[in-house]
Formats: C-alpha cells, structure tokens, sequence
C-alpha cells in the first residue's frame, strides 16, 4: 500500500518540478502531468479498493509524526477514499480533456492544473482546521487560475468575481477558526466535535462561521453570483472541475465540520440546502445558455447533497450509500455535460441540437440528463429512492415533499434541453470535430454510470432479485443499432417472445390478475412490433427504446417490492418517452409526456415513502398495511397512476403524444402502455379494499373523474379533424370508462373495468394500425383530405369496420358486453348520476366514430390517391389477429368473463355474476347471452349485405365530378369537403366543454413558474460588488434566523 | 483600564479595521481601492488573530537566556496563532497579487476599472 | 444611497456577531493545552528555540508546504497570465532615466539586503525571523534593483530555477522525514545539535533555507512578472 | 500601562489611515495609507510579543505589498496615457 500522504507529496513535488520544464516544451509536461494524476488516482483507488472490500483499516498521517491535536493529520478513512478517488478520477479525465489548451497555454497552467488536485486531496482528508483553510486557499487559487484558460473578458469579469467573492468567504472562515481556537484551544476537528462548543456562546459564533463559510463554498442561492457566473464564463472543462471535483470535496467537508455543531444546525443546513434546490433550480427553468444552467443544476444538486448532510441524523446507516449514489451520479453527469458542452461549443440551449450529428453523443447526453432526474438504472435512482424511503420512515415528509418538487422543476429544464437536442427544428446543423481526447472522458463518464448503477442496486431497500437480464438485451441491441431495421425487429420479436415464455405460464398458474395484464403487455407487445417490418431503413434508436418501454412493462408485473415495482415503472417512462418523441413534430409532446410522467412519478414516490414507513415492509403488500396517513398515501399514488391513464386534467399530453407518434408507436403507447396506468390502479385499489376507512370518499371522486373525463373526452373527439388525435382522444374517454368501471368497486363493476381494458387494448390497437398504416400511405393525418378508401383500401375498412362497432358498445361485439356490465354495475351500486354522464358519452361515441368511416372510407376518392395501395400487410396482420380476439370475445364471453370473474372472486366475493349452462349470463338486473346475439346479428347483417348487394345492382355509376352527385371541390377540401367541420352545429351547443380549461390551467402555472424564475434571477446582476454583498448579507441573515437575532 | 486587556485593544481595532476594509469592498466602485479594502480586511483579521493569541504580560514564544526552558510555559505568549498569521499574512499577498493581475488585464480589456462595468455575464 | 444604508445595516450586523463571537471575557492567564504542550515540549521534540518556527517547520508544516504553495500557485498563474509579447520586449522602451544616485546605491546596497535576508532566513529557528521573511527581504533587494534600473530584466530562469529546486528539495525533506523520522516533514532525522546554536534543531534550518529561497524567487517571481507585464498577449 | 496607551493610540491610527486608504481618492495616497496600516500593525504585533508576525507585516504587508500595488497602478496609468 502506498500511503495516502504519497498523493499529496507526489503532486506536490511534480507540480514544482514542472517549473524547471518551462522553456522546453509543452509535450513532456503534459504527460508527467497526467502520470501524476494517474498516480495520484491509483493511490486513493488502491485505498478505496482496500477499505471497502478488503477489510483495510483507515490510515492516519500525522506531520512529523506527533499526535493531533499538536500537529496536523490526514485522513484515509472509506469516505475519504471514495472522496479523493472521484476528485482524482475527474483530475486525470479532466486533464486529458484540458491537455490542448493546457499545452497552449503553457507549462504554467499545468502547474496550476496539478496544485488544484492536490489542494483538494488534502481538502478531503485534513482533520485539522487551519489546514484545511490553506488547502481550500489553494484549491481556489487554482480554480481562478484556470478561470484564464479562456481570455475573454466574460471569463475575465467571471473570475475576477469569484476571487472576491472566496477572498470574503475565506476571511470568514479565517475568523471562525481563530474564534475556534480561542474557545476549544484545539484545531483538530474530532476534539471540536467532542467539545460541544455551541453550549458557549462565543464558540456558537465560531461554529456558525465556519459552517456559514463552508455552505458558502458550496454556492447556496441566493448567493451565488458569483459561482454562476464562473460556470458560465469560464472554460467548460474547468466547469467540470469545479463541479464534479471542487464542490464534491466541499460536500465532503461539510459533512466532516457540520457534527461540530448540535442538531438545530443540521436542520438549518439542511433549510440553506433545500432552499438552494428549490431556487436554483426554478431559476434553471427561464435559463437559456447551455453552460449557465449546467452552473443552476449544480448549485441545486449541492444543495440536495446539503439536504442530505443535514438530515444525516434521520438517514442512519444509509447515509452514506444516498450520498454517495447522489454524489457520483451528479459528479459523472455533470462532469460529462460540461465536458459535451465544450465539444459542441454552443452555448444556446437551442443549439444542442447539433448533438444529432453524433447519435453516440446524443445517447451519452441523455444518459447523463436521466442520470441527473434520478432515473434507472442509475446510481442515483436508487439514492434517492432511498433517501424519500427514509425520510418517509423519519416522518420527515415535508423534506421529502422539497426534495421531490426540487426535482421536478431541474426535469422541466433538463427534458426541455433533451427534447431540443432530440428533435427541435435547426436551420443549419454544423458539423464539429471530435478530438478522441475529449470523447474518452465524456464516454468514460457515460459508462460508468450505468456500471455503478448496476452496483448501487443495493442501496435501495427492497431491491432484491433486481432483474437486470432485459437491460442487457437492450443494451445488446443498442450495441446492434447499426444493423438494418427488418434484422433488429426480428431480434427484438424473438426477445419478447422469450421475454413472454419466461414470466407468462408462471403469472398464469399463480396470479391471473398478473397474467391478464402480461397479455396486453407481452402479446401487445409482439403484434405490435409486427408493423415494424413495414419500415426501411435502421431506425435508430426505435427497438432499444421500445424493448425498454415493454421490458418495464413486464417487470411491472413480476415486481415484488416497492422498489422493483418503481424501478419498472420507470423503466416503461424512459422507453416511452423516446418513443414518443420519435415523432415528427413530437418535441413538444414527448416534453408534456415526461414532465407529466415525473411529476407522477414522483407523487408514487411519495405515496410509497408513506406506505414504507407505516408498514414497515418493502414489498408491494405495503400498499395494504398502511396504517397511518392511508388517504394521503392512496390519493397520491393514485394521482401517480392517473398521469398514465390520463385522467381528466393530467391528460394534456396525451392527444399530441399518440397522434404525433410513428404508425407503429401509437398502437403501442395508447393501446398497451395506458394499461399500466390502469394496472397500477388495480393494484392500489385492491390494496385499499372496497370497505376500508377514508377508500370510500376517494372511490366516489375517482368514479366522478372517470365519468367526467370520458364525457369530455369524448366530445372533444367529435371536434377533430386529425384521425390520429381523434381516437387519441377517444382513448382518454376509454380510460375514463376504465377508471369508473374500477371504482365502483362491486364484483360486476370490476368484470367491466377488465372487459373495457381487455377490449380497449384490442381494438384501439386495430384501430390505430389501420390508421397508423393509412397515415403512412397517404401521409396525411387530416380525415377531410381522405375519403373514398374503401376501393383502394377494402381490408382496412372491415378492420376499422369491426374496430368501431367494438368500440361503441354495439351489440353483437365485445364492446356490448363492457357496457352490459357496466350499466348492470353502475345500477347496482346506485351511481345513476355519474352512470348517466357515462351513458351520454357513450353516445357522442358514436358521431366521432361514424367519421373514420364516413370521412376516410366513404365519399369521394380523392385524386391525388387514385393510385394509393392497401396499407402494408405488416399493418394488416397484427389488426387481423386482434379482430380474431375481438369475435371470439364476442361469440363467446364466457371464455373471457369467467376468468375475469375468477380475478375479481378473491376481491369481491359478492354478487357475482351466474352463468348458465347455454353460455348465458345473468347478473342482478338481467341477463344476456353472447352467442346468441351474434348468432342473430350476424345473420342480420349477412341478410342486410345481401339485401344491399341486390339493389346495388341497379345503381347507376357516375363520374366523380358530376357535380350533380359529388357536391365538392377536391382542390380545396377544407372549405368545401363536407366532411371538414362535419359537427359545427354540435360545437355551437356543446364546444364549451371542450375548451381547453384544463390546458389554459397548466399553461397559465407553466407561465406563472417561468415569469417568477425570471424575476427572480434579476438579483444577480453581474455586479461583483453586489455579489460580494449578496455573501455577506446571507451569512447576517443566516445568524439571525439560526439564532432568532443579534 | 486594569480591566481592559492589550488584547482587547488589539481585537477591538483588529474587527474595527475588518469592518472598514468591508466598507471599502462594498462601497468603492474602483477595484484597486476594493482591492486595497481587502487588504484592510486581511490586516485586520491578523491583527485579531495575534490579539487572541496573546496572553497579558507574557513574552514572545523565543527561548534565550530571559526565557528558562522549564518556565517557558509560564512567560511565553501562545505560538498557534502567530504561525497562523504568518501563513495566512503570505497567503495574503498571494491573493493580492492575483487579484492585481487581474485588475490589470481587466483594465486593459475594458479600458476601465469600475467595477459596474463588469456585468456582462448575469442572470 | 439606499443601498448604502442596507450595506452599512448588514456590516454593522456583522460587526455585532463579530463581537459576540469574541466576547470579550477577561484577559487569557495562561496558555491552553496545546500550546503549553509547544513551550514545554517544543525546545526538546523539536529543538528550536523560535517556538514559531518550531510549529511553522515542524508540528504544521504541511500548513506550510501549503502556503508555499499558494505562493508558487500566484506566481505560476501571474506568469502565464500576464506572459510577455516578444516584440514588447525589443520595443523602446520609454521609461525616465533613474537617478545616478539610485543606482549606484542600489548596486551597493541589494547585495547587503539579500545577505541579511539569508541570515534571517537560516537563524530562524533561533531568532524571530525565518522563511517568509527572509524571502520577502530577498524579494525587496530584487525590488530595489528593479528602481535603479528598470530596463533590467530579471532573469527568470535562474528565479525559476530556484523555485522548483528549492520547492522540490522541501517536499523531498518531508519526505525523508518519513522515511528516516516520525512522520512527513519531522526534522528529527538530523541530529538535533546543541540547543539554541545555529547548527540545531535538526533538519529546521535546512528546510528553512529552502523555504526563504522558495518564497523570496516566488515573491521575486511575482513582482517582476507585475512590472515587465505589457499588453496581453492574444 | 504606558504599553496600552500607546496600543491605543496605534489602533487609532491604524483606523484614521484605512479610512484614508478607503476614501482618499487619489490611488496613491490610498495605497501609501494601507500600506502605514500594515506599518502600524506590525508595531501593534511587536506590542504584542509576536516579532515574527512584525517582522513579516513588515517586509510583506507594508513592503512588498506596496510595491506591487504601485506597479500595477503605474501600468494603468502609463496604459491610459498610452491609450489618450
């Protein structure tokens, strides 16, 4: 082992021997440069390595090796290890990265490159006071320095600020250390801890300057002007440094220094952290230049870290692992970004857009934002998983409630800044050079996320059997990217089916709840990968996405814990927002999508924390063992799911998300993925139970809001013209019905909610194949610029035929039975008001879908598809074999119903419905048999098809412009077409409720949120003097909070 | 002023000079005169920290013929502070020259040395 | 005006937590532990009779190597940051003539100040006085020089070479402190020698030698980097 | 006694010359003034029985402080007339 004091002495006498290199070229210094941080990593790496597997006991250095408190010792403890390791891992990664513009600067810079790691190596590990002032002198000497790597005047003023700026701080700090010194007569800071000097009322002073000027170190808003400024002036590859090692090394010496002082101090840390995190990152939202923000979400990370510090005592032994997974996570991302950011050279958000040239980029950037959100598989996912778990279970709730807003507002930034670089309009995308030695650190970073994301899995409670099998298929496949389309579909077919083979015949012996929903998921899945042999080409980026939304899909089901539960969920949030932002004028929607996803998301994460801490367990069966705050807990996850069946007013985003998305897409996003929602409810509300205290009121709303939304879905679906948006929207109503069906919370009510999901599933896919396909073809989504298709298209009209007849609940379709059930449940548990709002929406129902048929198929054909084929086979199959599940369910509902009736029996043992030995079924109020009404229909209509055929005969042909019978002008359908605006006299009566209220509510917040930040970031003015100001006005208004006054 | 120990006058004018090179940082819009407040400021911390160190009517921490060894915990001021002050007096001037070469290029980049003038980064 | 007021409001607030902090109880009567321990124990673990220098040199040197360093630190980043133009150099200068005066008192008397700051710098383990400050007086004897003849520049090879050998060979005696000694930076690895003669203290003196050089060609460094500094070079 | 009378007569000329180098307008005189105040305190460290701090007061704070200060103000001013 080589000792720790090595790392300082070797950096040390390098950076002094480097003087002697001055006149002789920059080459050789560069390397020794590097060797030395290599050097410097390998020690702290080697002690890391032997205190956190090998048992190694921590290492003492003390000068001249007398005992503290008479001299100054260093420290190799674990914390310390992981601590220099990063600090010295981002030293030689940032080193390499610098090393051109180090070289042309000259041996000097190296110097001071060098003297900056060793500062904070000894930063990390000094257990005396005084040295660590001199050590954070030098670290930020050096970091003004560097500032000089860029010699424009922004850098110039940006530095020249931050050297106040710290020169204050540290004489701060310099005064509290001499008043430690005069009140404990020691500097060694385990004897401070021991000596309680807060009981005295100078020594509170002096603890108080210490820690004020330490959290200063870490930029708290709002007084970080100063920082900020730094970020955005300075070289990014300095950025890099001073937030990926100097601020790591600062958080670390906060934690050292803060037990110094009693418990009313950490809460008091943990208030300057929390306001950091919330402020800085409101103000992050109004920001647009691209090194700036990355300056807002730092300073909000820290202020996270400092929240954590703070609540240390409520954390117990996970401390360390959620500061740790939230340390590295931010430490790799951030890193990662300034270093992106100085490849790219562009400083407007906008800008990124370049990104798309070098899709490996592109994936790295996202990595880095989903890494920085706190998504899977990343080490910070499982932090702050376990970071809410405890702070649930220390009934420190309002902290968690911060810490999760706080993370919302840096998604909002963070996804918009994505969604540029993934899709925004750029006039002109320049190319840019990629010199391998900047590529190798941001890449490196990249990587290393996901590799400790996979060892931080434990950090989590309840991780458990974490399956990581489907993620390494994935990132097996993204490594295939490159291979054709067609040979990427079949790989991931043949992974679903393998995926289905390994979880369906378990599920269906042990939980046909499970099972049902693995139906939807996997075969779902399946058919609707199908259409993806219809596309040319590599679509890059499609099948690891999509593979990632159905892989969720499927843990969601398999899961056994909270943890695993969210970790899926998530896992189908990260799919399918790339999915939908694949779309062509997706960036919007795709945004609205994740934002609505966090935001609910993060309402479960919050719902789970409470059900953890009253029960106790981490396994799902919490949800039922809630025994304090059970409204609080359910309402909120139930609002998490509500986000993904896009209930009534958290379903903006919806209608642009599936109608924007690929033909193949939307089938998948609206058909299968808006079960998870429906899923996840399931699971909530049979956790709840029917008859429990405080379930009851919540059902009652929950069944109102079904109710409402599908009206109002419905009738905004009349109003489209966009065929996709118009069964989009019919999907919100669906769901409505869904959510009402399950809330009512009867035997009867349930076989609804399961026969609408199980049907919804199927013919919202059929109909959003067909569709999708005809988009495709005709390319267009606008039902009045179609019309006529029967003849081009006689395959795709008998599926959208069956598709509609399903959907609206006629008999002798599936759809019959739902609303049978439905009406029989509403009935029986006495919600007449709320049924009839359903009843009527059923019936709008059928005006928007009398349209597909009316406008796309029927009518004129247009000229410009005179010559339009069938839409693809691809397209066709998939929407076939569901038709197939549509008649059988159809001819036979007691083949779905009773095992529907065998889910819902362990729930709901009443009133079940009783089924006869001809197949038919008799409920509470009437009874009905499937068969037969097919059999009757369909010899109906076989007749009536007959009947039509014989008169058809007699018909008389006419050209298509004899204006006698064609009473259009097919050069400008819009004004003319009669299909265009088909019910502007329903929307003169009932347009009113589909104003969009509930999307003036959000815009009006969005706004509000936006106009605030920019405000608010009006104090930093740029004045250094005020800056300086700023520091010294927190530190009197900090005292005089924390001591309730002068 | 039995009461009044040399280190409180020591103490008093040392805060007494940080308050007023504060002042100087705060107020002056020049930045060689804020520079010059932080040198006050820096000055007047040093001048606090060897006040606190300072044990009345004792004499400096050096061992000759005036100071016996086995007496000299008795007649010796404490050492601490002084080399304290020594390290952060040359830390000090490092500072102040940086900030020196800085208000330098700063001037001739802009041609000024008023500070205000420095605000194109904000926000 | 009215920020005036609020600036002056919150460093009067600071002054008030200043003066809590202090406190202002009665004058100190004696040392507390740690320096007590220095008095007493200091002339024989160390052996030097400046007690100064024995916790400078000795129980915190790191602090010290720390200092040097930021010394170093300034003086690198002042050179590369106000890195001198060529053709500024050869360009005429334009400075006044220097006094006669001046300047031969200045050839005369630099040598003088650079002989005592040696001296201060190697008898600082026994007289007040040491690294620091004999190094700020070799610096001022370079100032001097650079009055009487500005034209004159320094040759910032010899400074620099002095600088890194200097700082090399201090981190180089830590070291062999570790090595031979206790621990990083202990002077015991030299005889400790007769107390309160020149030859004492173990490595003390040398380490201070090396440090007065360190600090007197960085503070050199820095002041003559600060005058031959022209327009930036871009 | 005599001891503190005089320390406080130091401090307050400590205090008169920063609030000279703080207000006088002229750089000069400003930085004459911080550098009596360094000049004052070394004499206050040496009341103070600290000649080590007194003499590095000395040298760096009133001496080679001083200097470099003039320099760089030099510079901006032969810069401005360079530049008028």
């Amino acid at each position: 082992m080589v000792e720790p004091i090595y790392i300082v002495a070797s950096g040390l006498g390098i950076a002094f021997l480097l003087g002697l290199f001055r006149k002789t070229g920059e080459s050789l210094p560069g390397l020794i440069m590097l060797l030395t941080l290599a050097f410097m990593t390998f020690v702290s790496g080697q002690w890391l390595i032997s205190l956190m597997f090998e048992g190694g006991t921590p290492q003492y250095t003390y000068t001249a090796g007398f005992k503290p408190p008479f001299s100054i010792n260093l420290l190799m403890g674990q914390s310390e290890a992981v601590i220099t390791t990063m600090v010295n891992g981002v030293g030689l990664l940032g080193g390499l990265y610098l090393l051109d513009r180090l070289k042309a600067q000259g041996v000097n810079s190296m110097i001071v490159f060098l003297l900056l790691f060793v500062g904070l190596n000894v930063v990390v590990m000094t257990r005396d006071l005084f040295n660590l002032f001199v050590f954070l002198e030098v670290s930020s000497v050096a970091i003004v320095g560097l500032v000089l790597l860029e010699r424009s005047t922004q850098s110039l003023s940006a530095g020249f600020k931050y050297l106040l700026a710290t020169a204050l701080i540290s004489g701060i700090l310099l005064i509290g250390i001499i008043l430690i010194y005069q009140y404990a007569g020691s500097l060694y800071i385990d004897d401070l801890v021991r000596a309680n000097l807060t009981a005295v009322k100078g020594g509170m002073v002096a603890v108080f300057l210490i820690l004020i000027a330490v959290a200063l170190e870490l930029k708290p808003f709002p007084a970080n002007g100063w920082g900020l400024d730094l970020y955005q002036g300075a070289h990014p590859g300095l950025g890099a440094l001073v937030s990926g090692g100097f601020a790591t090394a600062m958080v670390f010496v906060l934690y050292k220094l803060l037990p110094m002082a009693g418990g009313g101090w950490q809460y008091m840390m943990a208030t300057l952290g929390a306001v950091t995190f919330i402020g800085s990152n409101l103000l992050g939202i109004k920001q647009g230049h691209a090194k700036r923000l990355l300056g807002y979400s730092s300073v909000g990370q820290i202020g996270l870290l400092m929240i954590v510090v703070g609540l240390s005592q409520h954390l117990g032994e996970a401390l360390t692992a959620i500061a740790c997974g939230l340390l590295v996570s931010h430490f790799l991302a951030k890193s990662g970004l300034f270093w992106l950011a100085g490849i790219i050279q562009k400083d407007g958000l906008r800008d990124w857009a370049v990104l798309r040239k070098k899709p490996f980029l592109l994936v790295l950037f996202g990595t880095f934002i989903f890494a920085l959100v706190g998504f899977p598989p990343f080490p910070s996912f499982f932090a702050k998983w376990e970071l809410i778990m405890q702070l649930s279970a220390a009934e420190g709730f309002a902290w968690a409630g911060i810490v999760l807003f706080g993370s919302l507002l840096e998604g909002i930034y963070l996804f918009r800044w994505l969604g540029y670089s993934i899709k925004l309009d750029h006039q002109e995308l320049p190319s840019f050079r990629l010199p391998w030695q900047k590529i190798l650190p941001v890449g490196i970073s990249g990587v290393a996320l996901y590799i400790l994301g996979y060892f931080a899995t434990p950090i989590a409670s309840g991780a458990g059997s974490l399956s990581y099998l489907p993620l390494a298929f994935i990132v097996l496949v993204f490594l295939l990217d490159f291979l054709p389309a067609r040979v990427k579909n079949v790989l991931s077919l043949a992974g679903m089916a393998f995926y289905g083979y390994m979880i369906m015949p378990g599920l269906y012996e042990n939980d046909g709840l499970r099972f049902l929903f693995s139906i939807i998921f996997v075969i779902g899945g399946i058919l609707t990968l199908l259409p993806g042999f219809a596309y040319t080409g590599k679509r890059r980026g499609f099948y690891p996405a999509a593979l990632l939304m159905f892989a969720g899909l499927g843990q969601l089901l398999t899961a056994e814990t909270l943890l695993q539960f969210f970790f899926a969920w998530e896992l189908m949030t990260v799919g399918s927002y790339i999915l939908i932002i694949r779309g062509k004028r997706s960036m919007r929607h795709g945004y609205t999508y994740m934002l609505f996803s966090v935001g609910g998301a993060f309402l479960m994460l919050a719902g789970f924390g409470i059900a953890y801490a009253t029960s106790g367990m981490t396994s799902l069966e919490a949800l039922g063992q809630v025994t304090q705050w059970a409204g609080w807990a359910s309402a909120l996850i139930a609002i998490g799911f509500m986000t993904k069946t896009a209930t009534l007013g958290l379903h903006i985003w919806l209608p642009g998300a599936h109608a924007e998305a690929e033909s193949d897409v939307s089938p998948m996003v609206s058909a299968i993925l808006l079960k998870a929602g429906v899923f996840g409810l399931l699971l909530l509300f049979i956790s709840m139970g029917a008859e429990s205290a405080g379930s009851k009121p919540l059902f009652y709303v929950l069944g109102w809001l079904g109710a409402i939304t599908a009206l109002i879905a419905n009738l905004t679906a009349v109003f489209q013209e966009d065929a996709k948006r118009l069964l989009a929207y019919s999907s919100i109503g669906q769901l409505g019905y869904i959510l009402f069906a399950f809330a009512i919370m009867t035997h009867v009510g349930w076989l609804a909610g399961f026969t609408y999901t199980i049907n919804h599933f199927m013919y919202k896919a059929i109909l959003f194949l067909v569709v999708g396909g005809i988009v495709m073809r005709l390319k267009t989504h606008n039902m009045y610029e179609m019309g006529g298709l029967i003849k081009r298209m006689p395959y795709s009209f008998i599926a959208v035929l069956i598709g509609i007849i399903a959907l609206s609940g006629l008999p002798p379709l599936s759809g019959f039975a739902g609303k049978w059930l439905f009406y029989n449940a509403g009935i029986e548990k006495g919600w007449y008001l709320q049924g009839g709002v359903v009843f009527f929406s059923g019936i709008i129902a059928f005006l928007y879908l009398y349209r597909l048929i009316h406008s796309v198929f029927l009518g004129q054909l247009k000229d410009r598809h005179r010559t339009v084929k069938e839409i693809s086979p691809w397209f066709l199959v998939p929407a076939y074999v569901l038709i197939l599940g549509i008649m059988a369910f159809s001819a036979n509902p007691e083949w779905f119903l009773k095992p529907f009736g065998q889910i819902t029996a362990p729930y709901f043992p009443d009133s079940q419905l009783t089924w006869q030995s001809d197949g038919t079924a008799v409920g509470q109020l009437g009874y009905w048999n499937g068969t037969q009404v097919m059999a009757i229909v369909m010899a109906l209509f076989v007749a009536i098809t007959l009947w039509l055929i014989m008169l058809n005969r007699n018909a008389k042909k006419v050209k298509q412009f004899n204006i006698v019978y064609a009473a259009e002008s097919p050069e400008t359908p819009e004004t003319t077409h009669i299909s265009y605006n088909l019910y502007a006299g329903y929307n003169k009566a009932l347009g009113v409720l589909t104003r969009p209220g509930i999307t003036g509510l959000w815009n009006w917040i969005s706004e509000a949120v936006t106009e605030l930040a920019d405000q608010v970031r009006r104090i930093y003015s740029g004045n250094g003097q005020t800056y300086v100001l700023h520091v010294l006005t927190y530190v009197v208004i900090v005292y005089l909070i924390t001591t309730g006054g002068l | 002023m039995e009461q009044i120990g040399l280190s409180h006058i020591a103490i008093t004018t040392g805060i007494l000079l940080i308050l007023t090179g504060l002042w100087g940082i705060l107020t002056q819009k020049n930045i060689i005169k804020m520079i010059i407040g932080f040198s006050l400021f820096d000055t007047g911390i040093h001048i606090v920290m060897v006040g606190v160190g300072y044990v009345e009517g004792k004499t400096a921490p050096i061992l000759d013929e005036a100071v016996q060894l086995k007496e000299a915990a008795r007649q010796i001021v404490d050492p601490l502070p002084q080399a304290m002050v020594l390290t952060a007096i040359v830390i000090g001037i490092g500072i102040t020259a940086l900030m020196l070469a800085y208000a330098l290029r700063l001037y001739q980049k802009n041609k000024t040395l008023d500070i205000q003038k420095f605000n194109d980064l904000k926000w | 005006m009215l920020k005036k007021i609020f600036t002056a409001a919150v460093i009067v607030a600071f002054a008030i937590i200043l003066l809590k902090g202090y406190g202002f109880s009665g004058p100190d009567q004696q040392l507390n532990e740690v320096a007590e321990r220095y008095a007493e124990k200091g002339p024989e673990e160390v052996g030097a009779a400046n007690l100064v220098t024995a916790v400078i040199v000795t129980y915190r040197g790191l602090d010290t190597l720390g200092e040097v360093t930021i010394l170093f630190l300034t003086a690198s980043i002042i050179g590369f940051f106000l890195k001198t133009r060529r053709e500024d150099l050869t360009a005429p200068p334009q400075v006044r003539k220097t006094s006669e005066i001046l300047s031969t008192a200045s050839r005369i008397i630099s040598p003088i100040i650079f002989l005592f700051g040696a001296y201060v710098f190697i008898n600082g383990h026994l007289t007040p006085g040491g690294g620091f400050q004999g190094g700020a007086i070799v610096a001022s004897g370079l100032v001097l020089m650079l009055l009487a003849n500005p034209l004159k520049t320094v040759n910032h090879k010899i400074i620099s070479v002095v600088e890194s050998i200097s700082g090399i060979s201090f981190v180089l005696l830590g070291v062999l402190g570790l090595v031979l000694a206790a621990g990083f930076l202990d002077n015991a690895f030299i005889g400790p020698g007769r107390f309160g003669s020149l030859i004492s203290a173990g490595a003390i003196p040398i380490i201070y030698i090396f440090i007065g050089l360190k600090v007197g060609s960085e503070l050199s460094g820095i002041v003559s980097n600060l005058q031959e500094t022209q327009k930036e070079e871009i | 006694m005599i001891i503190k009378i005089i320390a406080i007569i130091i401090g307050l000329a400590i205090l008169l010359m920063a609030l000279i180098a703080v207000y006088n307008k002229k750089l000069i005189v400003a930085i004459v003034a911080a550098g009596v105040v360094s000049l004052f305190a070394s004499v206050m460290y040496l009341l103070l029985s600290a000649p080590d701090v007194a003499m590095t007061e000395a040298a760096i704070g009133s001496g080679l402080s001083t200097i470099i200060f003039f320099y760089v103000v030099n510079k901006i001013r032969k810069n401005r007339k360079d530049h008028a």
